[in-house]
């Protein structure tokens, strides 16, 4: 049996099927509840187990967490299951064992809208804006749990990254690698976040763009949020990280503060590149 | 209980696809007839006659066939199809031929048909197109009209049909303006009433079905002012149509198959206390097919297709006694005595050439919303 | 070996590549680098015969290779990679592999009716020549593996893999490194340098890892609103004033770190 | 005079029909390309979904006449038309929880989906004949024109006669009204945006907030409200028969592809196309020249380019003309 | 239980249904439910190269099985005495002069300068070759169609042997397709859907509507047979002597030998065919078409050229579909152009790969069985359920006749739901691919 039973048998004719932005999560289902769970760290996913549909497990009891003001760098290699980590933490994909703990409750039954409702925010690595729509627009859909007036939150943002007020009317789909980067983060923040997950921000953007980048990344953690991120761009990301945690083959290989990891020399040469 | 003796006739009509609509009010023509004589516990030896359906999708020459086929190995006796001409050809040709099996179609027209390879299997009681094209000349030629737009429903009836008709006319000197072609149960007819109009007439013609796109084409053409008289084929008359245009089709008139006497009227109340419309297209004839089957049998004093085939044109001809609707029963009794009959039935039947139906034709014209019979040609 | 000249490419009003002039030395590793949307990505695409262009031309080896579709491209020894992998994802890697040989006889009907024989000696030889390759590329225990089932990492090096089971002249690379674990970019960049020392291979490498292009590249082209903003070595590059701006930058502003 | 009269003659049969039609045909396109957009299937069932919410109106239409309920000169249908919505809705929404949504959570792809809505049309197939039967069903009531050819005539003294309908003048204001409540709804209010971005991106959408089996929910309300109307507005103009509702399908596809599938304004384009392509091509032009030319160089045959027989035929090939010059539809469709 | 195994069964099992067809109704019903599934098999082996291989949706089956339909009476009919010398040149005259204006037109297209000097002469160019067009083909036409309208005015056939007549339609639906193709599939293979559609309906109203051709709506009946008549049968003493040895009656004994014989052609056809496919498939060219399904871009990059191939397989496919046309009218007897309707030949030979399983051969052709099996089987098997509901209600209640009147839509709705049910518990079809 090939791995996928729902398969299209790779059938291209636009007439008959629309395979444009279809999602592939299978997300945590609506209706489970938050219980109290105290103690721990502001964000803690915890002991997690799991993999995608019923596919084998990726990740194998894998612990990651972040706490208030904080920058966590998670590294590894491809394939580690780095992002599986980060969608699990969202809720992305169900989990087999483990739990996600937020603020003191544990939100492993809660479904992705759930989360994003308590706080939570996360840019994921690859289509992490709305093409079609505008940058406003993209924005606004940040802000679509908001009940309230949102425009001092997208002034904020328009601050941040003010290409982004030149653009706003422009299609995301228009704009470069970098400013999507930009428009996609800016998303995130618009929910006013008490957590913010980034995964690869900075894959494929120019060096001047990742500068600029991480230093947002380190003005939005000085307003008290704590950031989750994963890197391959190990070492600079390393370097503003507080927390670092090496995953190997979805388990934790290395954890410690950045400066620690880097100068360890067994993660250099196995993970950082020498 | 059965009996050794009992009768089954097939019914293969497509009740899914295009026709379905007419299809019901076919099969319910043909059960009655059935059941009059089931019941009237006259036939041969007082057998029982049942009815058995096979859907022939109108098109689909595959499932005709494998349902005929069916209807075979279930043993009936006769069977009362194909309503499609593309089907009935099938199963004649693989099915009928094959085991010596007689079909009597009522509303297959197809020209083609007659010339196949029938082995003397193949009877329709639906009238001929060439005798009504001469009737429909003449009724056009006396009311003074000299120029008719022409429209068909696109298969072999209404092609052949319009054929008929419009070779007719213009034998006796009139014009067809322009003959285009309608598909049934398409969406929009506004083209083709474009195009009519444009070619103009003094009537429109609609060689179709009075349920179909036949009825589309009249209240588009009504709608849009195109024409307000229209002539109005075989096909064409039936009660529905009246009740569905309005008012507005008072005026038009046209020939169905029937002559004088209580024919198609009795059919037409005998439906109604059944609960169907005996004036939807072919229902009349379809009861005529199913009578004509058993009278046969009465007459030849066998169900076997093989020995009262040869009886079919005798108890549908002259001479002998008119037969008309809900007299099924009398003349069961008269064949056993062994006086002759000629059935006329709802659709007036005569059987000439190789099964082919030709005779009277009952003139019509809607008035207040009725449909009056005028004379009969 | 390639020369493009005064190529434009215009996406309704915008043009992503404007005036693009450069050359290709035979037998060099030239790296392209240029800030997002500078037009890299579609220079290529209009080298590599999926874009055409809006004016210009690309010749190679003196030959205008102009708008030729890829396949024919492919025949001339030009060979390109993608930004995103873009493996076969229902065949094996070791089947990855054998498709790319061009003018294999099973690929002609009638042969695969009634010349069963050449073909089966035919596949004997192309399945060495691939446990070879991957072999060459570590990944030798992925053979039976599905291609859409091994990590992205590695199917970059299976996309690498592919320019090696024919002989290239020309491979272009399209961000190989972009989210590709810098110590697995490393083994790439290896197998980079060892195509072009040991078969003599051409590469343009499209990268934003300036480590990468440092340790592999030495003409170096930097392109920016689509046409060519500076060529050189890495070093001259790196001291251009204008691609400092564009480009390459400063260095982050916050270096302190946050929180405790 | 003879001028008006050839455009009186040409908005008769053309431009009136065509508009009518058109609008019919844009309702069910907009249906069709909604599900497009947003789940992402072409939808064989919708034609079956009209055939059914228009047997919910019929009947509710008749029970109404029996107890002598009237809507004045407008079609007594128009009342009936929100509970054939409702039954349309809850018919739709019943068909996603027992058939689609399993697919759906299992991310099959979109493929599945268009043959899963195959086996769902052939349910609803029965369904229909099962409740209503097969016949044709006249159930307009009210006035029938807004003004009639005859009238029309006497009016203007020209030989021409121009015919509207009440049915086709509250076709082209409903389509006009839906159509902008519509863009109003996808463009403007936060169900509607949230909508769009599901179907730009369905994962990104739900790591906004948005709850995509609401956005589900209100698609297929959306699309089962268009369904009905359109097929009641159809119904109302020629007749009720749920084998010609089947047939729809065909050119109700066509319009939503060459308008550009999964973009609203193309569905409606898309719907003008084919049916003034159908009007038009097979339009015998010998009346109208006749009223333009002189008398001496009166056109004696037809003028029509094409038989009507080939009516189909004709708004395929302008189909594919369309699409070999413009492959994403006139308006560009999802699909680029 | 192991994967060859579990198809195996799903084999018997389909054979079993049939068997219990043979045993409970009749044998004729069970041979012709074979034949017929054979046909269908082979459609479906057709559909699935274009689309469980290649990728491609094809939603004109129904044309490319016309054309084949439309080589039967090409090959098979008797010539019509005196139509070719009354027009049949005339026609043939008119049809070249209508291709040469397009190719002509083609090529100035090519030639000449963008500009409004092309549009006019174009233009001028298309308007006066349709008219000459017409003027030559109309008269030819009338000519043709006034030979004794009601059994002929067509220009007939060939009078070959009607066999000839598959692989002939196998050619004439290759050819549609290969000008479909060349537009559609190098255009871009999004929209090959709606150009087939288009085509399709094309093809059926040309059959329709060009009564020269094929009669049109009057249909092309006797179309000889590659086997003997069922009548001929029991008339030759030899036949009904041999027959009555294996204890069958004449009639009986002549219909199963007849299907029996059409069973063994059409088997024959399969066979090959899925040996063809099969050898093709499991080949370095199989292997490409899966790549090329896999990822277009990346097969191009590998010097693949897609579009051909698209091509070359798209021919194929309908071709094949034209082959199991013209047997199908071969064993009708008859050309109906009315008959082709989408859901028959198109949708329904969908659901036969689908349910099948796309991208398997056998999976094609154990589909093409069992829907068809299906297709004419659960009518009997809705009018048993709605006596079942209805058995204990009173009888001429109006509840229970409105039930059992409908058992006839009952077909459909089951269709849709076994569609339904097999597609929930084996999307990928009952034989997937592997
Ligand atoms: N949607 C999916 N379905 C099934 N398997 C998946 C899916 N996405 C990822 N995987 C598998 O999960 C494993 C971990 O993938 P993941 O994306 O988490 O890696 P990663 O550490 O983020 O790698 P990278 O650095 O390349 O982004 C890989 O083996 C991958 O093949
Ligand atoms: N199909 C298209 N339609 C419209 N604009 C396009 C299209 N493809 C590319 N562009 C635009 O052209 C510009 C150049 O894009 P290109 O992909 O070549 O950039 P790049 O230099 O490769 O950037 P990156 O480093 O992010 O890969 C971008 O601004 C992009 O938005
Ligand atoms: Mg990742
Ligand atoms: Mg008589």
């Amino acid at each position: 049996m090939g791995s996928d039973p729902y398969g299209d048998r790779g059938n291209k004719d636009r007439s008959i099927a629309n395979p444009k932005g279809m999602g592939s999560a299978r997300p945590v289902k609506q209706g489970g509840k938050a219980h109290p769970a105290p103690g721990g760290a502001f964000l803690v996913g915890e002991a997690m187990t799991g993999g995608y549909g019923k596919g084998p497990d990726i990740l194998h009891d894998c612990t990651i967490a972040v706490d208030q003001g904080e920058i966590a760098v998670i590294v590894g290699p491809n394939g580690a299951g780095k992002s599986t980590a980060m969608k699990a933490v969202f809720g992305m994909l169900d989990l087999r064992q483990g739990h996600v703990r937020l603020d003191g409750e544990d939100i492993t039954a809660l479904s992705p809208q759930d989360r994003v409702a308590r706080g939570m925010g996360f840019v994921p690595q690859t289509s992490n804006i709305f093409t079609s729509m505008s940058v406003e627009e993209n924005l606004e859909m940040g802000a679509f749990i908001r009940r309230d007036d949102f425009r001092d939150t997208m002034a904020q943002v328009y601050d941040l990254f003010p290409i982004l007020k030149e653009k706003r009317h422009q299609a995301a789909g228009e704009l470069s690698g970098g400013q999507r980067q930009q428009v996609a983060v800016g998303r995130a923040l618009m929910t006013q976040p008490k957590v913010l997950m980034l995964d690869e921000p900075t894959a494929g953007v120019s060096p001047i763009v990742m500068d600029e980048l991480f230093d947002r990344i380190i003005e939005v953690a000085r307003t008290g949020i704590p950031i989750l991120m994963v890197e391959q761009n190990a070492r600079q990301a390393l370097e503003i990280a507080d927390k670092g945690y090496v995953l190997v083959q979805g388990a934790n290989a290395y954890t410690g503060t950045g400066k620690e990891l880097l100068a360890d020399p067994d993660v250099r040469k196995s993970f950082l590149g020498g | 209980e059965s009996h050794a003796g009992d009768v089954k006739i097939g019914i293969s009509f497509g009740f899914t696809g295009p026709i379905e609509s007419l299809a019901g009010n076919m099969a319910n023509g043909a059960e009655m007839a059935i059941n009059e004589v089931s019941e009237s516990g006259k036939l041969l030896d007082g057998a029982k006659v049942t009815a058995t359906r096979a859907d022939t999708g109108c098109i689909d020459n595959g499932l005709a066939v494998s349902g005929a086929e069916r209807l075979i190995s279930e043993g009936v006796n006769g069977i009362v199809g194909g309503d499609c001409s593309g089907v009935t050809g099938a199963i004649l040709q693989n099915v009928a031929v094959p085991n010596g099996m007689v079909l009597i179609s009522p509303s297959a027209t197809s020209p083609g048909l007659s010339t196949m390879e029938d082995n003397g299997l193949f009877f329709r009681t639906s009238p001929s197109d060439a005798r009504e094209g001469e009737v429909m000349a003449e009724i056009l030629k006396e009311r003074g009209i000299e120029s008719i737009a022409l429209t068909y429903t696109n298969n072999d009836f209404g092609k052949g049909l319009s054929d008929a008709i419009s070779s007719s006319f213009e034998k006796v000197g009139g014009e067809v303006t322009i003959v285009a072609a309608h598909e049934d149960g398409k969406a929009d007819y506004s083209a083709e009433v474009g195009a009519l109009a444009s070619a103009g007439g003094d009537i429109l013609v609609v060689a179709g079905y009075l349920d179909q796109g036949g009825a589309g084409i009249i209240k588009a053409a009504l709608d849009s002012g195109a024409f307000d008289t229209f002539g109005l084929p075989n096909g064409m008359v039936g009660d529905a149509l009246p009740k569905n245009i309005g008012p507005d089709l008072d005026g038009s008139f046209g020939q169905i198959a029937g002559s004088e006497g209580p024919g198609i009227e009795a059919f037409k109340k005998m439906a109604e206390e059944v609960g169907f419309d005996g004036t939807s297209s072919y229902a009349p004839e379809s009861y005529d097919a199913a009578a004509l089957f058993l009278l046969a049998m009465q007459a030849a004093g066998s169900s076997d297709p093989a020995e009262y085939v040869g009886k079919i044109t005798e108890v549908a001809n002259a001479p002998g006694e008119k037969i008309y609707p809900g007299e099924l029963a009398k003349a069961l009794d008269l064949l056993k005595e062994g006086t002759d009959i000629d059935y006329v039935g709802a659709s007036s039947v005569e059987l000439i050439g190789p099964g082919e139906s030709a005779g009277t034709y009952r003139i019509i014209e809607v008035q207040d919303g009725e449909i009056a019979t005028l004379g009969f040609k | 070996m390639i020369v493009v000249d005064d190529v434009h490419k215009h996406f309704g009003g915008f043009h992503a590549v404007d005036g693009a002039s450069l050359s290709i030395a035979k037998g060099s590793i030239t790296g392209l680098i240029g800030p997002n949307g500078a037009g890299k990505t579609t220079l290529f695409n209009v080298i590599a015969g999926v874009l055409k262009p809006t004016s210009g031309r690309v010749t190679m080896d003196g030959e205008d290779i102009t708008g030729l579709p890829p396949h024919e491209l492919f025949h001339k020894g030009l060979l390109r990679t993608f930004q995103i992998a873009h493996e076969f994802s229902s065949m094996s890697c070791r089947e990855n592999l054998m498709m790319v040989p061009g003018g294999q006889s099973g690929e002609t009907l009638w042969n695969t009716w009634f010349g069963r024989k050449r073909i089966a000696d035919q596949e004997r030889a192309l399945r060495a020549k691939a446990d070879e390759v991957l072999e060459f590329l570590t990944i030798e225990h992925l053979a039976e593996q599905k291609a859409g089932q091994i990590s992205g990492g590695q199917k970059k090096l299976l996309e690498l893999g592919r320019t090696m089971m024919v002989d290239a002249k020309i491979v272009f690379l399209d961000e190989v490194g972009a989210g590709v674990n810098r110590t697995l970019l490393n083994t790439i960049g290896d197998a980079i340098i060892r195509l072009n020392r040991e078969r003599g291979y051409t590469f343009v490498v499209i990268e934003h890892d300036m480590d990468f292009i440092g340790r592999l590249c030495d003409p170096v082209i930097c392109m920016a609103e689509g046409h060519v903003l500076a060529e050189g070595t890495l070093a001259e590059i790196k001291a251009n004033e204008q691609v400092i701006e564009a480009y390459l930058g400063t260095g982050l502003k916050n270096k302190a770190q946050v929180g405790a | 005079m003879e001028f008006l009269n050839a455009l009186v003659a040409v908005s008769n049969y053309v431009l009136i029909p065509g508009i009518a039609y058109g609008s019919q045909l844009a309702l069910g396109a907009l249906g069709v390309t909604l599900v497009y957009g947003i789940l992402r299937f072409s939808n064989f069932a919708h034609g079956d979904t009209m055939a059914l919410g228009t047997m919910a109106t019929v009947l509710m239409t008749w029970l109404f006449q029996s107890m002598g309920i009237g809507f004045g000169v407008l079609p007594t249908a128009l009342l009936a038309l929100p509970f054939g919505i409702a039954f349309a809705m809850a018919l739709t929404l019943g068909t996603d929880r027992l058939v689609y949504r399993f697919y759906r959570e299992q991310k099959a792809k979109p493929v599945i989906l268009v043959i899963v809505s195959l086996g769902v049309t052939f349910i609803y197939n029965g369904i229909t004949r099962f409740i209503i039967g097969t016949d044709d069903r006249n159930f307009f009531d009210g006035e029938r024109f807004i003004i009639s050819a005859r009238d029309f005539k006497k009016m203007t003294g020209l030989d021409e006669g121009l015919a509207i309908k009440t049915t086709q003048g509250i076709t082209v204001i409903t389509a006009i009204v839906v159509v902008a409540l519509l863009f109003w709804f996808l463009n403007r209010t936060r169900s509607g945006k949230s909508m769009r971005a599901y179907s730009d991106n369905e994962d990104l959408a739900l790591l906004s907030g948005i709850n995509p089996e609401r956005v589900v929910m209100i698609t297929w309300l959306i699309v089962a409200a268009l369904a009905t109307v359109a097929g009641v507005l159809y119904g109302l103009d020629k007749t009720f028969k749920p084998f010609t509702y089947f047939q729809l399908l065909l050119p109700i596809f066509a319009a939503a592809i060459v308008g550009g599938l999964g973009n609203p304004i193309g569905a409606i384009a898309g719907g003008f196309v084919i049916a003034f392509s159908e009007v038009t091509i097979t339009y015998a032009w010998k009346k109208v020249l006749g009223y333009l030319m002189p008398e001496s160089i009166e056109p004696s045959s037809l003028v029509q380019l094409m038989s009507t027989d080939y009516k189909f035929a004709v708004s395929f090939v302008i189909l594919l003309i369309v699409l070999l010059f413009k492959p994403t539809g006139l308006f560009k469709g999802q699909t680029a | 239980m192991s994967v060859p195994m579990k198809n195996t069964l799903l084999f018997v099992l389909v054979v079993a249904m049939i068997l219990y067809v043979g045993v409970s109704s009749s044998w004729n019903s069970a041979l012709l439910i074979v034949a017929m599934g054979l046909i269908s098999s082979i459609m479906a082996l057709g559909v699935n190269l274009q689309w469980g291989f290649a990728g491609l949706f094809n939603v004109g089956i129904m044309g490319f099985v016309a054309l084949g339909g439309l080589a039967a009476v090409l090959i098979g009919m008797p010539v019509t005495p005196g139509a070719w010398q009354a027009g049949g040149f005339g026609i043939v005259a008119a049809l070249l002069l209508g291709a040469g204006t397009i190719l002509v037109a083609s090529l100035l297209m090519k030639r000449m300068a963008r500009g409004w000097r092309r549009n006019l002469v174009m233009l001028a160019l298309l308007v006066l070759g349709f008219i000459l067009f017409r003027a030559l083909l109309d008269p030819s036409v009338s000519a043709v169609e006034a030979i004794d309208p009601a059994r002929t005015g067509y220009l007939g056939g060939l009078g070959l042997p009607v066999i000839l007549a598959w692989p002939v339609g196998g050619l004439l639906a290759a050819g549609a397709a290969w000008l479909i193709g060349k537009t559609a599939l190098g255009l871009r293979s999004d929209y090959l859907a709606i150009a087939t559609l288009g085509i399709a309906e094309i093809i059926i109203a040309v059959l329709k509507n060009e009564d020269w051709l094929t009669r049109g709506v009057k249909n092309v009946v006797g179309v000889p047979r590659p086997v003997p008549y069922e009548i001929d049968l029991q008339n030759s003493p030899g036949f009904v002597e041999r027959a009555a040895a294996f204890g069958f009656d004449p009639v009986e004994g002549s219909t199963l030998w007849v299907k029996f014989l059409y069973v063994l052609l059409f088997a024959a056809v399969l066979l090959l065919l899925l040996w063809l496919s099969q050898r093709a498939l499991n080949s370095p060219w199989g292997r490409m078409l899966r790549a090329i399904r896999d990822n277009e871009v990346a097969a191009e990059a590998m010097g693949k050229d897609v579009t051909a191939r698209h091509l070359q397989v798209f021919v194929l496919g309908s071709a094949i579909c034209g082959i199991a046309g013209a047997m199908m009218t071969t064993m009708d007897g008859q050309l109906t152009p009315g008959t082709y309707q989408p859901l028959r030949f198109t949708f329904l030979i969908w659901v036969m790969v689908i349910v099948g399983g796309s991208g398997n051969n056998f999976g094609a052709v154990l589909g093409g069985f069992l829907i068809w099996f299906l297709w004419v089987q659960v009518e009997p098997m809705g009018l048993w359920l709605m006596n079942l509901i209805t058995y204990g209600m009173a009888e001429g209640s109006a509840l229970k006749a409105h039930l059992i009147e409908s058992a006839a839509h009952m077909r459909l709705l089951t269709m849709g739901l076994v569609l339904l049910l097999v597609l929930r518990f084996s999307p990928r079809g009952l034989i997937p691919e592997k």
